[in-house]
């Protein structure tokens, strides 16, 4: 009758010595795989001004503009992303056709007003280039690689 | 001696309530312990899907329905990019549909390992609940890794999926299989013989098949009746019919069975994993659709077997690459229907115990 | 060694009560406080969790940070709350918790604490009131899960009381004597846990009891009545009511290990080690429990009190009383 | 039901019939349409036969799909039939869903029931005018439609006649307009 209460007793008590398997935060990031969406990351010198990413985002959370300069190709101007509403979906790069807006392993979005969550086009190609450090430039090259192989297997 | 006033007492639990799983409140009436009625009140967590989606394109949507049942968001992934496809007549490889059969099963497991831990957690057991989390954790970390994404994966399309799996994936699967039989023994022997356990789960919130069916439940809250239907095998959709696995049903109909066949069933999942991961086939994992989607005018309904139980997703289309009108079938909100049935006359100790056992996301409740 | 009961009352004995009465506080929220620590930690590890670990090294200063952050905290009473129930209540809970420990004789030579002759009765009389502040303050809350709470807590407390007291019956017979220091001398050839098993298995499930510790949990069932009778407190009221309950959990292993584990006996270690270890194996055993059980159905609990535990406790007395007459 | 009103409702049935049957005609015969045509025929003889002509506005396939339009006073009646009846025993309600056609002046609600016993799935749908929406209730015939009503009612502003507890289910109770139709607009003018 008591047996199923022992059973149980005799499990918790065996997990005592086994390792842990929690980080400590703030101390030790966890460790993310390539493809993981954070924080995204902008290049202004390959922005085209399309507008696709605009366009596709499911919550309008983009907003850019752009001119057209001497060389009669579009520069980007501005480029805000709202991180109050952005959801992360991952659709904005995807129809990039330059790569120039992706995603980095930056997860941490938390601010103490919200209209710091209103990232602009400074902030985003800073947040690309503290990645590029971050991860290496070859690294980084390698992933962009990977990414453009799997949208060839896309079409 | 004069008559002893009684009166009864009206309980109002949640929206924030510890066990609630989210934002459901529930009013009860209470006589004493008894509770002679309980009216759920949900709309807490309503953010429009239905209508948002009128003004998004096809493969807009595909986020929205990572945020219903959020702890499943493969299985509503597939249940949006089924529908659609079906609707627009698209083929899709054989490779993305055996992924898509992989991610599926491995976050079934993730989700039924959520509600195995949930459950006990209402029940007052802690341990289970971190146990849980941490295979589940395995998962989430695998799926994170094909997708990109630990919960809201947004990773199929219509046509396909967004990726193959990377270098390794297989083999990490492959690990995973033997670390998740090892912790489903751990929980066998720590809950399902635990008489504590059994005392307030067997026989408890039971209700006959028939009135499953009328009341159009689906998942395991139909099948603990002892109804074999599941989707995956009724309806074949995708490649399931290809695999052998089998669908556990109850007896009883009660919490106990329904707890159990979360374990089981994660047991098929598995299963089933197994065996796709051994016969994927190789190829392109994106077919042939067209850039915009567009429906033909028409309605369509199609549904999938989701962690809850059947998620259809029915659609009106006037021709444009939006959908006119979209309706979710949600499992959890047409479950949960029985609640007040299930509650009447029932000590209140047991509410948490029956509440949790429908096993609902109201995420997925309030769409 | 004094003898407190029968030294004449001047100032000097009075001052030394009081130190002796400080002394003791102290020692006991210092178990109290790494008791706390010590569950945090178990629970962590059977989770394989860390556990607390920010506070001072390896986390060993957590329980004063909480207390200093419960101290510090806004004292709430809610706008229609029975004002002076509500903040009786913690009181009417607390000072008992710390008045049984009285009789906990941690050494052979009882420093500090009394050598009463009815030290077990003197500690179930006193822990029994601890329950009127529990359903004062659950009443004077006027919430409803409080009042929830704290009628489960009223049933199950006066419940369980009663196999709690007949399963030390048997020890007393035993022994034949009500003061714990006698009980704990009878026990120099065998401790009673021997021939008191039956007894020893009732007390330990009615203790659980008693101190509302998992599996019966109920009074406060946080994911039933949310945190039932302390629902509404907050601040050092509710530090009270969690202190009172660890100070409880403290005494209780004390009693336990006096009653049943032979005390302080033991060999090499000097005898307040020996009682340590004694007492703190029951509370290891309190959070090994509640890493372990869900929380029992309150129908089943009372069934469970009064048609098992009862009827097994009234057996074991008539074992006891048997063996006692056939060994005499 | 005004003149008008019955006029409209009857109208465009035809067009989105037309519209779901254009793809596949020119093909051979689709095996999945005949046995859907098959389905078709024989629940629309057994309506006709128990309830007479009357009582159906339409009975076409939506891409394979049964589908039944029912006249708005018939709709409880054909339900029930539907769900007692031997030969039929739609006894699992599978989704229920309202859409507004303000161009056409008519709300459509829609009921697919699955038959366990004769593995059959049908839609069954009924028409009400915009203005004064308003149906028979079908929650004692399908437990499972009490919440689905409920929210259509909410969303979409159909008054359930006999529903045991027809209140707001999604918004608040004192929440003013029905989102899910076409017209409405969050911005109050």
């Amino acid at each position: 009758m008591m047996f199923g209460l022992l059973k149980g007793l005799g499990v918790t008590l065996r997990q005592i010595p086994k390792k842990n398997v929690t980080l400590q935060y703030p101390d030790v990031k966890p460790d993310w795989p390539d493809r993981f969406r954070g924080v995204h990351k902008f290049y202004p010198e390959k922005c085209i001004v399309c507008n696709q990413c605009a366009r596709v985002c499911p919550t309008s959370c983009i907003s850019l503009s752009g001119t057209r300069g001497e060389d009669k190709k579009m520069h980007i101007e501005t480029y805000d992303i709202n991180f109050e509403i952005c959801i992360l979906c991952d659709l904005c790069t995807e129809v990039c056709p330059t790569e120039a807006i992706q995603m980095t392993d930056t997860f941490e979005l938390a601010e103490y007003s919200r209209d710091a969550l209103f990232k602009n086009i400074e902030w985003l190609a800073e947040n690309g280039r503290q990645h590029d450090a971050r991860k290496g430039k070859s690294d980084d090259q390698a992933n962009h690689d990977a990414k453009a192989a799997d949208k060839a297997g896309e079409q | 001696m004069a008559e002893l006033r009684t009166e009864e007492m009206l309980l109002n639990v949640g929206p924030q309530h510890p066990s609630t799983h989210g934002v459901l409140r529930v009013v009860i009436k209470l006589d004493g312990e008894i509770i002679r009625e309980a009216t759920p009140v949900i709309g807490y967590l309503h953010r429009g899907t239905e209508k948002l989606s009128e003004d998004l394109q096809y493969q807009q949507i595909i986020p929205y329905f990572d945020r219903l049942d959020y702890i499943s968001a493969m299985l509503n992934n597939h249940a949006i990019v089924n529908a659609v496809e079906k609707a627009m007549d698209i083929e899709i490889p054989e490779r993305a549909e055996y992924l898509r059969v992989i991610v599926g099963e491995l976050n079934r497991t993730a989700a039924h390992l959520l509600f195995v831990g949930a459950y006990l957690l209402d029940l007052g057991a802690m341990s289970p609940f971190l146990y849980v989390f941490m295979t589940r954790e395995r998962i989430i970390e695998l799926l994170n890794e094909i997708s990109g994404a630990r919960l809201t994966y947004n990773y199929m399309r219509v046509g396909g999926v967004k990726y193959d799996a990377p270098p390794g994936w297989f083999a990490k699967i492959r690990e995973f299989i033997p670390y998740f039989k090892e912790m489903y023994q751990l929980f066998d022997d720590l809950i399902t013989g635990n008489e504590i356990f059994i005392s307030r789960v067997k026989g408890i919130g039971s209700y006959g098949q028939e009135e499953a069916i009328n009341y159009g439940l689906s998942g395991i809250p139909l099948r603990s009746t002892g109804f074999k239907w599941d989707l995956r095998k009724n309806k074949s959709y995708s490649v399931y019919d290809r695999f052998d696995f089998e669908i556990p049903v109850g007896t009883n109909g009660d919490n106990y069975d329904r707890y159990y066949l979360h374990l089981l069933e994660m047991e098929q999942s598995m299963r089933i994993v197994e065996q796709a991961i051994d016969s994927i086939p190789e190829g392109p994992v994106m077919g042939k659709a067209p850039k915009i989607l567009r429906i033909p005018a028409g309605e369509y309904y199609a549904a999938v077997e989701g962690a809850k139980g059947e998620l259809g997703v029915y659609i009106v289309s006037d021709g444009k690459d939006k959908p006119y009108r979209m309706k979710i079938r949600r499992p959890s909100f047409v479950n949960l229907q029985i609640i007040p049935s299930l509650l009447k006359d029932q000590n209140i100790a047991d509410f948490i115990a029956i509440l949790g056992s429908i096993d609902i996301v109201l995420g997925e409740v309030d769409a | 060694m004094f003898e407190w009961l029968n030294q004449p009352f001047t100032p000097m004995t009075v001052l030394g009560m009081v130190i002796g009465g400080v002394i003791v506080l102290s020692v006991i929220l210092l178990v109290v406080a790494y008791s706390i620590y010590a569950q945090r930690k178990i629970l962590a590890a059977m989770h394989l969790r860390i556990g607390p670990n920010r506070v001072g090294p390896f986390g060993l200063f957590q329980s004063f940070a909480d207390i200093l952050k419960l101290l510090l905290k806004e004292d709430i009473v809610p706008a229609k709350a029975d004002k002076a129930m509500f903040l009786i209540g913690p009181m009417i809970t607390y000072v008992p918790s710390f008045m049984v420990l009285a009789v906990i004789p941690y050494t052979a030579t009882h420093l500090f604490t009394a050598e009463l002759n009815v030290g077990v009765l003197y500690y179930i009389a006193l822990s029994s009131i601890s329950v009127i502040g529990v359903v004062l303050g659950a009443w004077a809350s006027n919430n409803k899960y409080s009042i929830i709470g704290g009628l489960r807590s009223a049933a199950q407390l006066i419940s369980y009381e009663i196999p709690l007291a007949l399963s030390i019956l048997g020890v007393i017979l035993m022994a034949g004597s009500m003061n714990i220091v006698e009980i704990v001398e009878a026990q120099k050839n065998m401790w009673f846990i021997v021939p008191q098993i039956i007894g020893f298995s009732v007390f330990i499930i009615a203790a659980m009891a008693e101190l509302s510790r998992v599996p019966f949990d109920l009074p406060e069932a946080e994911s039933e009545l949310v945190a039932g009778y302390s629902t509404e407190y907050s601040g050092f009221r509710f530090a009270f009511y969690m202190l009172a309950e660890y100070v409880y959990i403290t005494a209780m292993g004390g009693l336990a290990a006096a009653l049943y584990l032979g005390g302080w006996e033991g060999p090499l270690l000097p005898g307040w080690a020996w009682y340590g270890i004694k007492a703190g194996l029951f509370i290891f055993l309190t959070f090994w429990l509640q890493g372990t059980f869900p929380r029992i159905r309150n129908t089943l609990l009372m069934t469970f009190s009064w048609k098992v535990l009862i009827p097994i406790s009234i057996l074991n007395i008539i074992l006891t009383a048997i063996i006692k007459i056939a060994v005499a | 039901m005004t003149e008008e009103s019955k006029e409209t409702t009857v109208k465009p049935s035809a067009e989105t019939a037309v519209n779901t049957e254009t793809q596949p005609k020119e093909e051979q015969p689709d095996p999945k349409k005949e046995a859907a045509q098959k389905v078709l025929d024989r629940i629309r003889g057994l309506i006709v036969q128990e309830l007479g002509d009357h009582v159906l506005e339409d009975a076409l396939l939506m891409k394979h799909q049964p589908t039944f339009v029912v006249k708005r006073d018939h709709w409880l009646q054909t339900v029930q039939l539907l769900r007692h009846h031997d030969a039929l025993g739609f006894d699992y309600p599978e989704a229920m869903a309202g859409t507004d056609y303000p161009a056409n002046g008519y709300i459509e609600v829609i009921l697919y029931v699955y038959s366990m016993n004769h593995n059959e799935l049908i839609a069954v749908k009924t028409r009400t005018p915009r203005d004064n929406a308003e149906l028979q209730s079908l929650s004692y015939v399908y437990q499972g439609l009490n919440w689905e009503e409920r929210e259509i009612y909410d969303l979409v502003g159909v008054k359930f006649t006999g529903h045991p507890d027809l209140r707001r289910i999604m918004m608040p109770e004192d929440y003013e307009g029905h989102p899910l139709r076409k017209d409405f607009s969050v911005w109050k003018e």
